[in-house]
């Protein structure tokens, strides 16, 4: 992988240093919290797909989220099926859902807001269908039996957990970094940039919006499916809920939206800063949000790239000498 | 090459293009004239597939292309430029061409060399690794034509390409458009410059107010009293007339 | 301003903390204290009940200590470690880490089955006990995990208790109730509640003419006040959160519906006080089967003006969170230890009897306790007063509803 | 049930009347700042315990609390727009997000911090008094807030374009570049304007509280709704906000009755999906996209 700085490089040392050092802190706090950091990478890649590669940007990535986690434990809990099979439908079934809302909106040409509202849309017409049907165990959700053991895809070691899931964030980030420099992905920042001049290059343009929410989907679609996994529970809010969006999108934004390692650095840097806030006013229930919005704010004004722009800025590795005032 | 037959195209009301036809030979630089609004950029929309016309047809190397979309069009052959050039910001300059080279190169590496090679034809070796956003407007309208020459096409579409450019810019592009057609390459241009389209294409077509007023060869177009007009207000030839004869 | 340097701060601080974290063995060491944890949604949508849940543990804690801590350990203190579980089952189970690298020996939670269901699969791992304060969810119990002890009872209890109640109630009056209508959140107690109901009430002569779940929250109560109206139903049966509750008490005034009795079951409305001294009209007589304290007791008493001075209104959770930490305290004297195992055992083994709660004594069988009851209660003028089984009771019942209202 | 449907509709249309008058302060903030206010429904929540404690602490009656209330959130929102949005987003569309759901967050846990999650009525005398139409019982304190809606979004409408600060915010809506050269204080108006949306939702506050509750939460209850009612109403457009929250309503109450209450936001976000796939206009939207 190419960085153009000391500073990104730096970045993602100090993020790979800080992944490895949890297997030597020996604090189950400090695992734990991660494991939750690495789910939500997973959801904040998925819309960093549509949304920083693609500029399409998703209020409802939980219709993504909640398709995968509930399609798995419907085919666990209603149908017997074998937890890894229903894992990949799982997956599946988060990229048909994405190339679904995609297919739906990009079809009348939905775009900024309006997207975004229509992806929100989706997730709580989902949220409700999941609390009202008996399939999806209505209100009460739908709970995996506690069976641990590999066949069942349940994992009682943390550390074992751990690794998978760190495993899981390095494939899931190498098909994003595949995918930025295959055509697909000089297709999808064209689409971003400008899609009329990508359609005048012979970009079929709704396709390749329609592939990106489908990759996107089955991100999310994986993410939701190891949710289950982990805890083994998900009722319609949990999935489907307006907080999952909300991470997915907050992350990439913060960390460095359109880049491979900003979705990871900017959702471990806020898990990082929620818990920091949690343990700086303990008996303050609420405060610590407080002050975690106040921080983010300050980084929305002050970091317009992200952390990876950011990075970027310290220790330019290649000169720009000449450049032009464009 | 390119067969446009009676284009038309209103909007609301206003009839934006009239039944317009136009030809534009294997090997020629053609040049579609006409003061502000005239309904040139609609026509090019239109030819492009961006807009469907309401009647008449377009005929592209023998095959009806008319509503066709356009990154089908572009996989023929034939492709369009943009009046406001916008480079896409997130990419190197090579980058930028590579994304046209795509269209029928799929590997990464093959559209990076022709995207390099490319770029070099068109004199801007030197700014492949830089980013796209950092060029000049200069640089930005070369960008356009190397991406559009990168897909392959043969008919190259160019709205306004000299426009906002400095004299000695436009002698810069005059040459090098001058170079890609030797190449065998085909023009239709969009121009507000007359210089440049005089120095540069064989045959003209003037529109005004969404009509074909004029057609011919440009020495020819600017001794016509009605493009005079049409450019200058009504009177204009007549007065011209007065001081060319004083 | 520069975010890294914050971050990296934060970092800094935050390792400082892991480490004042680890800290607390060593006074544990000494035997001054015991720690016991708290989990309960401080934030979010279920804050309310998680905050009320919290004070009541911490009453409990402070009523302890004060009388002397745990004897069997020299008087070792109890120290509540709180912890907010935000609402969010992952946020639930990963502050058990938290409870955990504390040094907590047991701990009580969480106010929805949801919440609770992640936490004490991740207290397992752990061998922590969690002493559930509220969990009404079957599946609470039926996963056998050995560290589940929910002391409260559950749906399909509070269901059946209600239902016998109700019988006893209705003969009692000479069975003027026939009919009846089932309004219930859409939740996971209140679709079960429904289901029971459904097959339970005809056994009883009452026929459900009516069943309608509506989501949380639910802004407009109109449709369904007209619909129970429609129903010419006796008897309401409700089952949803307060704010709902409040407002779905307001359209059934405004729409003018008669009800021979209102007859909630685990209704966050009819026993919370605050509902009652703000909505009194519309309050009076609502019958309500739910988790409530033995108000006879002095304990009790003295827990009722604890709460009032500390500004707070007494509700069943504030109860249920005092009485689970009494539980915890009792297998803290049994066992004399911190020992997470030792504490296992001893919560296992219990058969604590001097909670506040109207329990006989307590006996966990996979983690249920088999002993646990609910009551009814009714409101009456700014009082709400139990009224069934007839050994708490502090009001006779009335039922149905007296004409004259 | 058919006997139902009547009510169902009149009372649709009293729900419907709160969700336009939530709707119009987010419809007028889009129209011109193009911003998705995020913050919107904590706007609300704050309006409501403002109405809530003049009530509680001064006896005021929420209705009399309007001339408070209303200067004091125009004077809230103006400050807002100008102290934080505006100068902490860059103009960034995807900041101005962030910036809003981070003040959502602050407003949110600083009122649960302070006045707990304490579900608050207020005690007025008319609280159960009806009116009585068509044989249908409406609360009276829905049929108020219905009135008003119908009054205050042409009353903002007329406002918007008789007024010169009205024309200026139009301008600024329409061509902020031009509005600059005419002399037109952008961040100025950009404020003013924010400032009257959130005055707006105050408004919305005095009128829904005598027939709701207020918790640090409730905001959430309706902010979805009113997002709805913006895009369906044609975003930016005043009487479009009328007509959908009115529409909303009616839909919402329908599908409740026929689809069972839980399934009766379906309706609503249907409606908007629909919608948004078939006409992005919205119903009275001018401007595609």
């Amino acid at each position: 992988m190419k960085f153009n700085s000391v500073g990104q490089i730096a970045l993602v040392v100090a993020v790979c240093a800080y992944l490895l050092s949890v297997y030597f802190m020996a604090s189950p706090v400090w695992m734990g919290f991660t494991i939750n950091a690495l789910i939500v990478a997973v959801i904040a890649q998925s819309w960093n797909i549509t949304g920083g590669f693609g500029g399409m940007s998703s209020f409802g990535h939980a219709a993504l989220y909640g398709t995968g986690a509930y399609a798995s434990a419907i085919l666990q809990v209603q149908y017997g099926v074998n937890p890894w099979l229903a894992f990949a439908i799982g997956i599946v079934a988060g990229a048909a859902m994405g190339g679904f809302i995609g297919a739906l909106a990009f079809r009348y040409g939905l775009k900024g807001s309006y997207f975004a509202l229509v992806t929100l849309a989706f997730a709580e017409v989902l949220r409700i269908c999941a609390s009202s049907f008996d399939i999806t165990g209505g209100g009460s959700g739908l709970q995996l039996k506690l069976e641990p053991g590999i066949a069942n895809l349940q994992f009682p070691d943390r550390t074992v957990v751990y690794t998978l899931l760190l495993v899981v964030v390095a494939l899931v980030m190498l098909v994003t970094y595949m995918i930025k420099k295959s055509r697909f992905g000089a297709y999808l920042v064209a689409v971003r940039e400008n899609e009329d001049a990508a359609r005048a290059l012979g970009i079929d343009t709704y396709k390749i919006k329609v592939q990106a929410m489908v990759i996107s989907g089955a991100f999310g679609g994986l993410a939701g499916a190891l949710y289950l996994q982990l805890w083994l529970f998900i009722d319609s809010t949990v999935v489907y809920g307006s907080a999952v969006s909300i991470e997915a999108l907050i992350g990439p934004i913060i960390g460095g939206a359109g880049t491979v390692w900003g979705p990871l650095i900017g959702t471990l840097g806020l898990h990082l800063l929620g818990e920091g806030a949690k343990h700086l006013l303990p008996n303050a229930p609420g405060l610590n949000f407080v002050l975690y919005a106040i921080v983010l704010i300050c980084a929305v004004r002050f970091l317009p790239r992200g952390l990876m722009g950011l990075a970027a800025l310290i220790g330019t590795l290649k000169t720009r000498k000449d450049e032009d005032h464009a | 090459m390119l067969e446009v037959r009676n284009l038309s195209k209103s909007f609301g009301g206003l009839k934006a293009v009239s039944d317009v036809s136009l030809d534009v030979p294997e090997g020629s630089i053609v040049g579609l004239l006409g003061p502000n609004g005239a309904g040139k950029t609609t026509c090019f929309t239109m030819i492009a597939g961006f807009t469907q016309p309401d009647t008449g047809s377009v005929t592209f190397r023998g095959e009806d292309i008319t509503g066709m979309p356009p990154h089908k069009i572009c996989t023929r052959g034939m492709i369009r430029t943009f009046q406001i050039v916008q480079p896409f910001a997130g990419l190197t300059v090579q980058e930028n061409i590579a994304v046209g080279a795509y269209l029928h190169h799929h590997d990464r590496r093959e559209a990076m060399a022709i995207a390099s090679q490319v770029g070099k034809r068109l004199g801007m070796g030197n700014m492949l690794d830089r980013p796209a956003s950092s060029l000049t407007i200069a640089g930005r309208k070369r960008l356009e034509l190397a991406r559009a020459l990168a897909t392959g096409a043969k008919l190259l579409l160019l709205d306004e390409v000299m426009a906002g450019l400095i004299p000695s810019e436009i002698t810069e592009i005059v040459g090098i458009i001058r170079q890609i057609r030797e190449e065998g390459h085909t023009f239709l241009m969009i121009e507000h410059v007359m210089q440049a389209v005089m120095s540069l294409a064989e045959t003209a077509y003037v529109l005004n107010q969404g009509k074909l007023i004029a057609q011919g060869t440009p020495r020819e177009l600017v001794k016509d009293a009605s493009v005079v007009e049409a450019y200058l207000g009504h009177g204009a030839a007549a007065r011209l007339q007065d001081e060319n004869h004083a | 301003m520069n975010f890294r340097i914050d971050r990296r701060d934060l970092l800094k601080a935050s390792g400082a903390m892991a480490m004042t974290l680890a800290a607390p063995s060593i006074l544990r060491a000494q035997g001054a204290t015991v720690k016991v944890g708290v989990l309960e949604p401080l934030t979010g949508n279920l804050a309310y009940n998680g905050t009320q849940s919290a004070a009541g543990a911490k009453f409990a804690a402070d009523k302890i200590n004060a009388a002397g801590g745990i004897k069997s350990m020299n008087g070792a203190m109890i120290e509540l470690v709180v912890v907010d579980a935000q609402s969010r089952p992952e946020v639930a189970a990963s502050s058990v880490d938290t409870l955990a690298q504390a040094g907590v020996v047991a701990f009580t939670g969480a106010t929805a089955s949801s919440l609770g269901l992640a936490s004490s699969q991740a207290a397992a791992k752990y061998d922590l006990a969690q002493v559930f304060s509220i969990g009404t969810a079957e599946t609470v119990v039926e996963r056998g995990l050995p560290n589940v002890f929910r002391f409260t009872p559950g749906v399909n209890k509070c269901t059946s208790v209600a239902l016998e109640n109700l019988k006893l109630l209705n003969q009692g009056a000479g069975n003027v109730v026939k009919t009846a209508a089932i309004v219930h959140e859409d939740g996971p107690f209140g679709s079960n509640m429904a289901k029971i109901l459904a097959t339970e009430l005809p056994k009883q002569g009452i026929e459900v003419v009516e069943t309608i779940s509506h989501p949380t929250p639910h802004r407009d109560f109109s449709n369904i006040a007209l619909r129970v109206k429609a129903s010419k139903a006796d008897i309401l049966i409700p089952s949803n959160y307060l704010n709902e509750y409040t407002l779905m008490a307001r359209s059934l005034r405004q729409q003018r519906v008669e009800l021979k009795a209102i007859y909630s079951i685990l209704g966050g409305a009819a026993s919370n006080i605050k509902f009652v001294r703000e909505n009194q009209e519309v309050a009076q007589y609502v019958m309500d089967c739910n988790h409530w304290y033995d108000p006879n007791k002095d304990e009790s008493k003295a827990l009722a003006e604890t709460t009032a001075a500390a500004g707070l209104d007494l509700t069943y959770d504030v109860m249920v969170s005092y009485a689970t930490i009494q539980v915890i305290a009792d297998a803290l004297e049994r066992s004399g230890s911190d020992d997470r195992k030792k504490m296992l055992e001893a919560l296992a083994a219990s058969t604590f009897d001097g909670s506040i709660m109207p329990y006989g004594p307590t006996k966990f069988v996979n983690g249920d306790n088999v002993n646990s009851r609910p009551v009814n209660t009714q409101i009456r003028g700014e009082k709400i007063e139990v009224v069934f089984p007839k050994e708490f009771a502090s009001a006779e019942p009335v039922f149905p509803i007296p004409a004259a209202q | 049930m058919s006997s139902l449907i009547l009510p169902a509709v009149l009372s649709g249309l009293m729900m419907g009347a709160v969700y336009a008058l939530i709707a119009l302060g987010l419809t007028l903030i889009y129209g011109v700042l193009h911003i998705i206010n995020f913050a919107h429904g904590s706007l609300l929540m704050l309006a409501l315990f403002a109405a809530y404690f003049l009530h509680y602490q001064l006896g005021i009656d929420p209705y009399l609390a309007i001339p408070i209330v209303l200067p004091v959130f125009f004077a809230l929102g103006y400050a807002l727009q100008r102290g934080l949005i505006s100068p902490m987003s860059s103009g960034s569309e995807q900041n101005v997000l962030l910036i809003t759901l981070a003040l959502s967050m602050i407003i949110d846990n600083l009122a649960l911090y302070f006045w707990t999650s304490n579900t608050r009525t207020v005690d007025i005398p008319y609280a159960y008094d009806t009116v009585e139409i068509l044989g249908a019982y409406l609360p009276l304190g829905r049929v108020i807030a219905f009135v008003a809606a119908l009054a205050a979004a042409p009353l903002l409408w007329l406002f918007m374009s008789r007024t010169r600060i009205g024309s200026a915010i139009r301008a600024v809506a329409i061509e902020k570049r031009g509005a600059e050269l005419v002399g037109i204080d952008v961040n100025h108006t950009y404020a003013v304007c924010f400032g009257i949306g959130t005055a707006c939702v105050a408004l919305a506050a005095c009128l829904l509280l005598p027939t709701f509750y207020v918790t640090p939460q409730v905001g959430y209850t309706f902010v979805l709704v009113a997002f709805t009612t913006v895009v369906l109403g044609g975003m930016g457009s005043l009487l479009g906000a009328l007509v959908a929250g009115l529409l909303l309503g009616v839909i919402e109450s329908l599908c409740g009755l026929f689809l069972g209450e839980s399934l009766g936001q379906i309706g609503i976000f249907l409606a908007f999906i629909l919608i948004l796939l078939f006409k992005p206009s919205g119903l009275l939207g001018k401007v595609g996209r």
